[in-house]
């Protein structure tokens, strides 16, 4: 006989307390109704300030990504153009392609200071390159959490044979080296969707680069929920949705989804910044995007390569990945303290 | 035991051979003349012709991919000499074995992830246990909080911030290099010192907040209070019942840092100018060396389906509960 | 039934005989959603080879009290207050590594998951050995010869075999008799066993109880005895203390509580209870309402939102005065001691059957 | 070769000294200028290692194999050949026998040659080199062992299809027949020509055809593990990685006027980036003072801290690359077919940002035609474009030609680049130019690897890509003949505009043939001739060099032979 | 097993006029074990369940008792088709549904429902209350006058929760009322037949007797029929008329309340009633049995030939191992009352002049300090 005080600890969102006051103070209810866990998580997230520091941060960095035509229109410049060939701008690059100036050329014009060689505008540049990068990042993580979910599902609920294959394609994914394969296949598979006479459209080089991250994306997550959903379909309400008639489509759908929400929201975002850093490793090996596609990557390739001559390169695009990977890790776990009432803190 | 070994073996050969054709195939898949590729300045048709037979590109897809997996088992001859048997063939572009090729480069990766393994485990565990023991204290928040703040940053950031710093501002290290342990195990330690430290202090972040969570975790068990309801020395009930109880994940994960090290720390290696593994693959790949490419891939291949193994025989090992099928 | 004689009359809880002795015990945690009065002012007394039973509804504080008198609250979340003397030493200011010396030593304790509670990564031998070697210095071989004698002891059949298998390969029964040996390989003076049988079936609990009084009966432990099921405490303990809500509301012998409960929310155990001789044809009859809050008590007498009986006393003092529980054979309740036996033999006592 | 140089550069006033010296004809020297010692350094010392900085392995150490600059530079060290080049203190190269007693002796109008070997000259095991050896060598290159090292001599002495004349080299015990190769005895070797071949001299100077011994030749095993000539041997060798270099004992100063054996050896790490080589040199710590760069050159995004910090200033070496780099047209596409185009597009092209793209000023120099400054008779002041008025284009020029063209707004251009960071960069500038234009540029990344072999095909797609072409030894005959000769357009060969015009091809045809001093006449004018009657590519920049070395390493020049430091004369000031 | 002595179909002859909802014939569950290298194959069963003959009538509580892992959970799922059978039959109102599809199954599947075991598993805990109670009736189209939120509140109402408990999540409840929104998610298809596969095992006693007295509650008011599992004889007493006590994957004896509570024939029913521990309300000396049994029940992988509980049997002889005992009414025994034994007790549950005592440990105890003759 397990009390129920004790079984209800092992449920993720239980909270005790609320349930103890409403049943002690039944005047209470209607303040208490329709408390859901959601809320209860936003409750205990609302009290959490590193969390909502972090929330903050990312979602200014989003923010920032997608109003990015708008802020560099008001700013006046944009990542594409040449400053250093324009006649307005005479002497933004030395004799050694270098911004003139100190601080990589940061001026009124040039906020965050002007590309080496190119002359480019760094502070659009960086915030174009947040686009490709945040974008992409939020897609490869999407449709990897997707295939992840859809398989480790199938591959938990239905278990037996379906496990075991679902299994051995796991497993084969999972053998690649990842950034072997990378390396070794951006170009392959980015030839493969371009005709060879064709510009690569930057949508197309997105394309590829979410393809091979999403094939090498989803293992993680397809065996995470298949051990979550293997204990699932064990719980007596799988059970009593059976013994109602559901199909294993409803049952997976509407009575095991639900409960694995937490863990992969969990790790969903824990993917997003790891994914940011692999496209940024693409570029960072060549393999990426190219020029002139702003791309944080690439940006932190030629950083590296100059950072004594113009650390502020590096600096920007440095920091902001650091800010906003630490923010969003930063994220996760509250979001994960916020669900877990067993996290003490 | 046995059954497990043979029947995982088995499993790992069968997928080792479908990524080996995945490969393959791809390669092929695209328009490009390998003969072309590797040669050089005088690209005479004569040349290619020449080329083409001695890389045995004028033989059938299918019959250079089943002789180039065959080498792995029974070894093969070449114009260079014989092969011995697990023959990775030979690079297009070097004319080596690419086994040779790589069991060169391996005792530098192998360096490089054995001490960077010791160091972070060393360190990341060391702070996560502490961590997790003062849990609630302020050693916990500095250690937690400097911990999250260095696993967000990059090799590639903060390697050359380091050389920069060590090395060519100051002159306090050599640069990094590798020099065989065999040779001089005193130079090995120095030039290996760097990119150990750098790659070690953002795994080590990483072990530090897994280790600290799990026992945490594991610390709320009813199995560890019971321990201590033993009167159990609470160092004991820490190292001993919590301890155990984490190594489940913390194993998952060394398993997983330890089998992408060994297929080649592509970053690592780069930023330190060591030749690795993963500059090989790298190579490879940007020269498109078939069977560099084929063969390292194989090798990382090899060591992620080994460590995996190895990680499952240990979980059996740490928790009994667990049988091995 | 062999000591349950023994006792009656003599109830007379002094500090000098009582071997554990707990005075105004409030535990309190701090959570997120406000403090949690676990234990509020609880009192007890228990003497050597004796038997403690506590029964009370779920939360009530049962498991609570009984982790602080072994110091096993995580002290970061808990508050302790009052005292806890154990053989004339005082345990609520006990540093850790005095607590260590006692506990599995003098004190040992009984949980109630035999499967949670023993750790699956090392072998059952082992676990029990431990606080053996522990506590007497004694060597590995000792140690090993003296747990598989506990083994034995608990019924285990081939205990030297069994010694190096793990728990998940024991049953049930066999799990919870190995966290018994545990528990009494130091011939503890004080036992705690936290709901002991909860998990096992009729058969297998009826073996485990026969067990534990026939150890005692040995050693001549105190056993402090918690539980949800009447029927096994009226079996196993010589006092009764019944909880609710963090408080002890009823306290007596075995026999007393069981047969002239005086408290209303004793009275709806018994009722709620079945019966195997009982009259099938009636209802049977729960308490009414939820557990209280223990976030939020309600004022006054905790059980005063479920009882029916608020309105015998006067005023408003069943929500306004918190009544208390004297020393003795006593109930914390605002009716008197007349009112109190009057509705349980007119009211209560029937429906008992 | 094609593109393994990189941009570097130096001071704008030592370039026009540098385009002087490197652009002097080369002499024959006779016996007296090839006997040994070679002339000593002045104050070259003797001991200690020199550690050499290389940022990728070598590709070959088969001599029979080597064709580019890395190796070639390598092969000085421990191949010998029949001859070799001579440089004195100006820069002035002579070509001097080297195992041969002379640069060779020409009977027949320049069809026969006939080398004498020198005593002493022995392999790293002490056997004596002989005529059967050198004969050999020649040999060997028709057989399949050998595929990627040039093919002068053997096209010279058998025709294009050399190959069917000995399959299978030496190696089955066939020999070539005398009327084509002679050796009359153990120390003399004759070549029989077709027609004249008065650069031989210089052809055998390649380290292409350095010797390989008879009795030490290992075919396909050979590339990994050559016996060594010159003054230093392989004593280890990982590939990919670092190769060790000894003292050969067996080679003797007194008969060989070119190389000294100064320092006990050389150690390579071939794993090193230009960008940590620069550092590392900049530093000028620990080891790093003994070490030199090879022929990689100064990281382009740190020349401004090399030229800026006096002290490293002093230990760079500095001159032109044997590289031109143009934009080739695709004769063949429809819209390349009209010259006002490429002239209007030649004219637009802002060479000076291509060359910051590069490295800045250091890294290069805005070229007027499409002869590198280190070819004889190089003109600096040939600029039939205004490109040294108009270093960043003269866009209006550019328009009004297209409009004359009656050239439509959107033409699609295709225009192909090497997927590197430099092409990326190039690319971006050449696309805002065109584009300016009014063109569509399609801007085709192409894998680094494959780059030459898909521009190289005949039936690209492209209408446009940077291409690079440096000479083979100091004669517009290596640069002009393969990449602008009518001829010679073929599937990977290097004529990747696929010029070929009739009258550019006579020209050739009549200057190969030609005694040098004529012959450099036909060349300027067969050069004139593409750059202004034909323009299939447009120059862009003459790629410099600039090289680092450490502070304890002496003896250090720039090489006018290989366009890198010259290897020759280094020793350790401090050993 | 011989079929002529034995009577599937003990028609419930409490009420005389009782017809059967549901008959079970030789019901039998096995679940292979897999083994062997190379290529796994079956290697054993786990025989949970091994031909049970059982019925319910409409409107009737059938109560299932035994020890833990003795099959009973199995049965239950085997009757509510969340399992295969392995072989036997079961009869659904006259309807052979043993091996029906589910969609098959549809039909009858709003007749057959399950309330579970442990309160909070059986509850989705990231659904409503509403979503819980009405997902049965979306899924099986059904569309009650009124809408089905009116009819979720009604039976919320019903189970003796407060319709505004709609849009609660089951965590905000107590372990007596989640087990109340369980019953009435089996209540929203309004069966014909329930299986409660221990409801209040998992409750402290105040629950369970709210819980206990709603399942009777609904059986009454809606006729209802039960099949009852529980190891609590108490609560099955008070909850059932017939009851079946099943010994690793066997019924061993079946009959009326009254007959098996105070005239139990097998040995095992015996033990059972003997370890129930009872509140001593008064001083009247214990007068009941005292069995203990030895051990655990063997494993069903293995099960022991002939009649299953010899191993752990005082009575067990020879043709215990060899010969199994069928389910036959014996003589002296009421009709419906079979008992599966060769040698059956005395139906009485009267204290006997010695204890039968297995346990070597306890033995061991008890002999030393007491001298107790408790000897067999
Ligand atoms: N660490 C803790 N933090 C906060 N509250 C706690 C903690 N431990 C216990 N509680 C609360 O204290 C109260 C008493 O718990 P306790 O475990 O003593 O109950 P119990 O009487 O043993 O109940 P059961 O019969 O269900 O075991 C419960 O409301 C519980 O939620
Ligand atoms: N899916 C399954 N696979 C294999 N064996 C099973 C499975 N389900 C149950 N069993 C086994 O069948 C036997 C009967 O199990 P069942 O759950 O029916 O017992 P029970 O009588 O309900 O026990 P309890 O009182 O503990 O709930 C047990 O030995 C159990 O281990
Ligand atoms: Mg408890
Ligand atoms: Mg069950």
């Amino acid at each position: 006989m397990t009390s129920p005080t004790k079984a209800e600890g092992s449920g993720p969102s239980a909270a005790l307390e609320p349930e103890l006051a409403s049943k002690a103070e039944p005047a209470e209810v209607e303040k208490l109704e329709g408390r859901s866990p959601g809320q209860l998580m936003w409750h205990r997230f609302k009290r959490d300030r590193t969390g909502m520091i972090s929330a903050a941060v990312v979602i200014f960095f989003f923010a920032v990504a997608a109003l990015a035509p708008v802020i560099s229109s008001l700013y006046g410049k944009n990542p594409y153009t040449l400053y250093a060939q324009e006649p307005e701008y005479p002497f933004l690059l030395d004799d050694f392609a270098m911004p003139t100036g100190s601080l990589g050329g940061m001026s009124g014009d040039f906020w965050f200071g002007v590309e080496p060689k190119l002359g480019r505008d760094v502070f659009t540049m960086l915030l174009y390159g947040m686009r490709t990068s945040l974008y992409m990042a939020v897609l490869v993580t999407l449709f990897s959490v997707l295939t992840g979910v859809v398989l480790g599902m199938i591959s938990g609920y239905f278990g037996g044979k379906v496990d075991y294959w679902l299994g051995r394609v796991t497993d084969f994914f999972l053998a690649f080296p990842q950034q072997l394969f990378f390396i070794a296949f951006m170009p392959v598979v980015t030839a493969m969707f371009v005709s060879p006479k064709d510009e690569t459209p930057t949508y197309l080089r997105a394309v590829a680069i979410i393809l091979v991250m999403w094939f090498l994306g989803w293992m993680g997550m397809a065996r995470l929920v298949r051990s979550s959903v293997l204990s699932l379909r064990e719980r007596e309400f799988v059970e009593a949705a059976k013994v109602s008639g559901a199909s294993p489509a409803r049952i997976v759908r509407k009575e095991i989804l639900p409960n694995i929400v937490t863990p992969i929201l969990v790790q969903g975002t824990y993917m997003l910044p790891s994914s940011i850093l692999s496209i940024a490793f693409l570029s960072y090996v060549g393999v990426g995007f190219t020029e002139p596609t702003p791309d944080w990557g690439r940006m932190f390739a030629i950083g590296a390569g100059i950072y004594e001559q113009d650390p502020a390169f590096m600096f920007f695009p440095g920091i902001a990945l650091v800010i906003f990977v630490l923010a969003f890790n930063l994220l996760g776990d509250s979001v994960r303290d916020a669900f877990d009432p067993k996290t003490g803190r | 035991m046995l059954q497990f070994l043979i029947r995982r073996l088995s499993g790992a050969v069968v997928i080792m051979f479908l990524i080996g054709a995945f490969t393959f195939f791809l390669f092929y898949s695209i328009p490009q003349d390998f003969a072309q590729l590797a040669c050089g300045k005088n690209c005479s048709p004569e040349n290619i012709a020449v080329i083409r037979e001695n890389l045995g590109l004028d033989k059938p897809i299918t019959t250079q991919f089943w002789e180039f997996m065959m080498g792995i088992v029974s070894g093969r001859d070449f114009p260079q000499g014989h092969c011995a048997a697990p023959c990775l063939g030979v690079s297009f572009d070097s004319g080596d074995f690419v086994w040779d090729s790589i069991m060169d480069r391996f005792p530098l990766t192998l360096s490089l992830t054995v001490g960077g393994l010791v160091i972070f485990l060393l360190f990341g565990l060391g702070t996560g246990l502490l961590a997790a023991w003062k849990r609630g204290t302020a050693v916990d928040k500095i250690v937690s909080g400097a911990s999250m703040v260095l696993s967000s940053f990059q090799i590639y950031f903060l390697g050359p911030i380091v050389l920069g710093l060590l090395v060519y501002q100051t002159g306090w290290f050599e640069n990094p290099k590798y020099v065989p342990f065999t040779d001089n195990p005193g130079s090995w330690f120095v030039g290996m010192l760097i990119p150990w430290a750098v790659m070690a202090t953002i795994f080590t972040a990483q072990y530090t907040r897994m280790a600290r969570s799990t026992m945490i975790e594991q610390l709320q068990e009813e199995h560890v209070r019971t321990a201590r309801a033993k009167g159990m020395r609470q160092r004991y009930v820490f190292f001993r019942y919590a301890w155990r109880g984490s190594l489940i994940p913390i194993v998952t994960i060394i398993g997983m840092d330890l089998s992408a090290l060994l297929s080649g720390a592509v970053v690592t290696e780069f930023t330190f100018d060591l030749a690795g593994i993963g500059r090989l693959a790298v190579e490879g790949s940007l020269t498109k060396d078939l069977p560099l490419t084929m063969g390292v891939m194989l090798f990382g291949a090899f060591f992620i389906l080994i460590l995996n193994i190895v990680v499952d025989l240990a979980y059996a090992y740490i928790d009994p509960r667990v049988r091995l099928a | 039934m062999t000591t349950l004689t023994k006792t009656e009359g003599e109830r007379a809880p002094s500090g000098s005989e009582a071997f554990l002795s707990v005075r105004d015990l409030r535990v309190r945690f701090s959570t997120e959603d406000g403090i949690v009065k676990a234990v509020d002012g609880l009192s007890f007394d228990v003497e050597r080879g004796k038997t403690l039973g506590i029964v009370g509804e779920s939360g009530s504080g049962k498991s609570v009290t009984n982790l602080t008198v072994l110091g096993l609250h995580n002290p970061k979340t808990a508050t302790v207050e009052g005292e806890i003397v154990l053989d004339g030493k005082e345990l609520v200011s006990a540093t850790e590594k005095e607590m260590e010396k006692l506990r599995g030593n003098k004190v040992a304790m009984i949980f109630q998951d035999p499967l949670t509670a023993l750790s699956p990564y090392y072998t059952v031998g082992r676990q029990i050995a431990e606080p053996f070697m522990k506590h007497t210095g004694a060597s590995k071989r000792e140690a090993k010869a003296r747990a598989i004698e506990m083994l034995d002891k608990v019924g285990i059949p081939q205990p030297a075999m069994r010694f190096d298998d793990y728990p998940h390969q024991f049953s049930g029964g066999m799990r919870q008799r190995a966290m018994i040996a545990m528990a009494l390989i130091c011939n503890p003076d004080l036992l705690i066993a936290d709901e002991p049988t909860t998990a096992l079936d009729v058969t297998v609990q009826a073996q485990i109880l026969d067990l534990l009084k026939d150890l005692q009966q040995e050693f001549g432990s105190a056993i402090v005895f918690i539980t949800h099921d009447l029927g096994v405490i009226s079996k196993m303990a010589d006092d009764l203390l019944v909880m609710y809500s963090g408080r002890a509301v009823e306290r007596g012998s075995v026999r007393e509580v069981l047969r002239a409960p005086q408290h209303p929310y004793t009275w709806g155990l018994l009722s709620s209870m079945p019966r195997l001789g009982g009259d099938t044809a009636q209802a049977l009859t729960p308490i009414p309402g939820s557990p209280p809050s223990l976030l939020n008590p309600p004022s006054g007498c905790p059980f005063h939102p479920r009882c029916g009986f608020t309105s015998e006393v006067g005023g408003n003092r069943c929500s306004t005065e918190r009544p208390e529980l004297p020393e003795g054979r006593s109930a914390a309740c605002h009716l008197s001691g007349e009112q109190r036996s009057t509705f349980f033999i007119e009211q209560i006592k029937p429906r008992l059957g | 070769s094609n593109d393994s140089g990189n941009g570097n550069g130096k001071d704008d006033s030592k370039t026009k000294e540098d385009a002087k010296a490197q652009s002097k004809p080369v002499s024959y020297g006779d016996v007296q200028a090839s006997n040994g010692p070679a002339e000593a350094v002045p104050g070259a010392k003797t001991g200690g290692t020199i550690n050499v900085y290389q940022q990728s392995d070598l590709s070959h150490m088969d001599p029979g194999q080597i064709y580019v600059s890395d190796a070639g530079q390598f092969a000085n060290l421990i191949h010998r050949g029949l001859t070799n080049f001579q440089e004195d203190d100006k820069g002035n190269l002579t070509v001097v026998g080297d195992i041969a007693t002379d640069s060779g002796k020409s009977s027949d109008g320049g069809k026969t040659w006939t080398y004498t070997l020198k005593d002493g000259i022995k392999d790293e095991d002490g056997n004596v080199i002989t005529s059967a050896d050198v004969r050999h060598t020649i040999e060997r290159q028709y057989s399949k062992v050998i595929f990627d090292g040039p093919t002068y001599v053997q096209t010279w002495l058998s025709g294009s299809d050399y190959r069917k004349a000995l399959p299978d080299g030496p190696y089955k015990g066939k020999h070539l027949p005398d009327s084509v190769l002679e050796t009359p005895d153990e120390k003399t070797v004759v070549f029989h020509f077709k027609a004249p071949q008065p650069d031989l001299p210089q052809a055998l100077a390649m380290a292409g055809y350095a010797v390989v011994p008879e009795k030490q030749d290992t075919k396909e095993k050979y590339d990994k593990a050559p016996a060594s000539l010159g003054p230093y041997k392989i004593a280890e060798y990982k590939a990919g990685k670092s190769l060790k270099l000894v003292k050969n004992d067996q080679w003797d100063e007194k008969t060989d006027s070119v190389r000294h054996q100064y320092v006990d050896g050389y150690n390579f790490t071939n794993t090193i980036d230009q960008a940590s080589q620069t550092k590392r040199l900049l530093a000028d710590q620990g080891e790093a003072k003994n070490a030199i760069q090879f022929t990689d050159s100064v990281d382009p995004a740190q020349l401004s801290t090399v030229i800026g910090d006096a002290s490293a200033k002093k230990r760079t070496i500095q001159g032109y690359q044997v590289y031109v780099w143009a934009l080739s047209f695709n004769l063949d596409s429809a819209t390349m077919k009209d010259k006002k185009i490429r002239d209007a597009i030649t004219y637009a092209i802002p060479n000076q940002s291509m060359v910051q793209a590069d490295g800045g000023r250091y890294g290069g120099e805005v070229a007027g035609g499409l002869l590198a400054p280190t070819l004889p008779g190089f003109d600096p002041k040939y600029d039939p474009f205004g490109k040294l008025k108009k270093p960043n284009g003269d866009p209006a020029k550019a328009k009004q030609l297209l409009e004359e063209a009656g050239f439509k707004k959107g033409t699609k251009l295709s225009y192909a680049y090497s997927n590197t960071p430099r092409g990326q960069a190039q690319m971006v500038i050449i696309k805002d130019a065109l584009n300016k234009l009014g063109f569509d540029v399609q801007a085709k990344e192409i894998d680094r690897a494959t780059f030459y072999e898909q521009v190289g095909k005949l039936k690209n797609p492209y209408d446009l890509y940077m291409t690079g072409w440096g000479q083979d030894w100091p004669s517009p005959s290596t640069v002009i003949t393969p990449v602008y000769d009518g001829d010679l357009v073929a599937d990977g060969a290097p004529n990747y505009s696929h010029i070929d015009d009739a009258k550019v091809n006579e020209l050739i045809k009549k200057a190969v043939t030609q005694e040098p001093e004529e012959a450099a006449k036909t060349w300027e004018e067969a050069h004139h001739r593409i750059v202004e009657g034909v323009n299939p590519s447009a120059p862009v920049y003459y790629s410099k060099q600039l090289q680092l070395y450490g502070s304890n390493i002496g003896g250090a020049r720039f090489s006018t032979e290989s366009s890198y430091i010259d290897i020759n004369d280094l020793f350790l000031k401090q050993p | 097993m011989s079929d002529k002595l034995t009577l599937p179909k003990p028609q419930g002859p409490v009420d005389g006029a009782r017809e059967t909802l549901l008959s079970v014939e030789g019901l039998t569950k096995h679940f292979p074990i897999y083994g062997g290298f190379p290529i796994k194959r079956k290697v054993g069963a786990v025989q949970a369940v091994d031909g049970v003959d059982l019925s319910v009538g409409v409107g009737e509580s059938v109560g299932l008792v035994g020890e833990s892992g003795c099959g009973k959970s199995t049965t239950g799922r085997l009757i509510t088709r969340l399992l295969e059978p392995t072989a036997g039959k079961i009869t659904y109102a006259g309807q052979d549904i043993t091996h029906a599809s589910r969609r098959q199954l549809a039909p009858v599947r709003s007749e057959i429902q399950m309330i579970f075991q442990d309160p909070y598993s059986s509850l989705n805990p990231r659904q409503t209350v509403g979503t819980i109670i009405k997902s049965p009736m979306e899924v099986n189209g059904i569309k009650p006058a009124g809408g089905v939120e009116k009819r979720v509140r009604e039976l919320l109402e019903l189970v003796g929760l407060n319709p505004e408990h709609y849009n609660r999540f089951p965590h905000e409840f107590s372990g007596g009322q989640r087990q109340r929104i369980g019953v009435a998610r089996a209540l929203a298809l309004n069966p014909k037949l329930i299986v409660a596969d221990e409801p209040v095992s998992a409750l402290d006693v105040s629950i369970q007797a709210q819980v206990v007295n709603l399942l009777q509650k609904v059986q009454e008011e809606m006729g209802i029929a039960f099949l009852f599992i529980a190891h609590d004889l108490a609560i099955v007493r008070h909850f059932s008329q017939r009851l079946a006590v099943m010994y690793l994957g066997k019924v061993v004896e079946v009959g009326d309340r009254d007959s098996i509570y105070n005239r139990p024939r097998h040995p095992y029913t015996h033990a059972l009633l003997s370890a129930v521990p009872e509140v001593a309300l008064d001083d009247a000396t214990e007068d009941r049995e005292r069995i203990r049994l030895s051990g655990d029940v063997p494993s069903p992988i293995h099960p022991p030939s002939g009649c299953r509980f010899r191993t752990r049997c005082w009575k067990a002889q020879d043709k215990c191992a060899t010969e199994e005992p069928p389910l036959v009414q014996l003589s002296g025994n009421p009709a419906g009352h079979l008992t599966a034994c060769h040698f059956p007790e005395e139906p009485t549950t009267e204290a006997r002049a010695e204890d039968v005592v297995m346990d070597p440990a306890l033995k061991a105890l008890e002999d030393a300090p007491t001298m107790s003759p408790a000897k067999d």
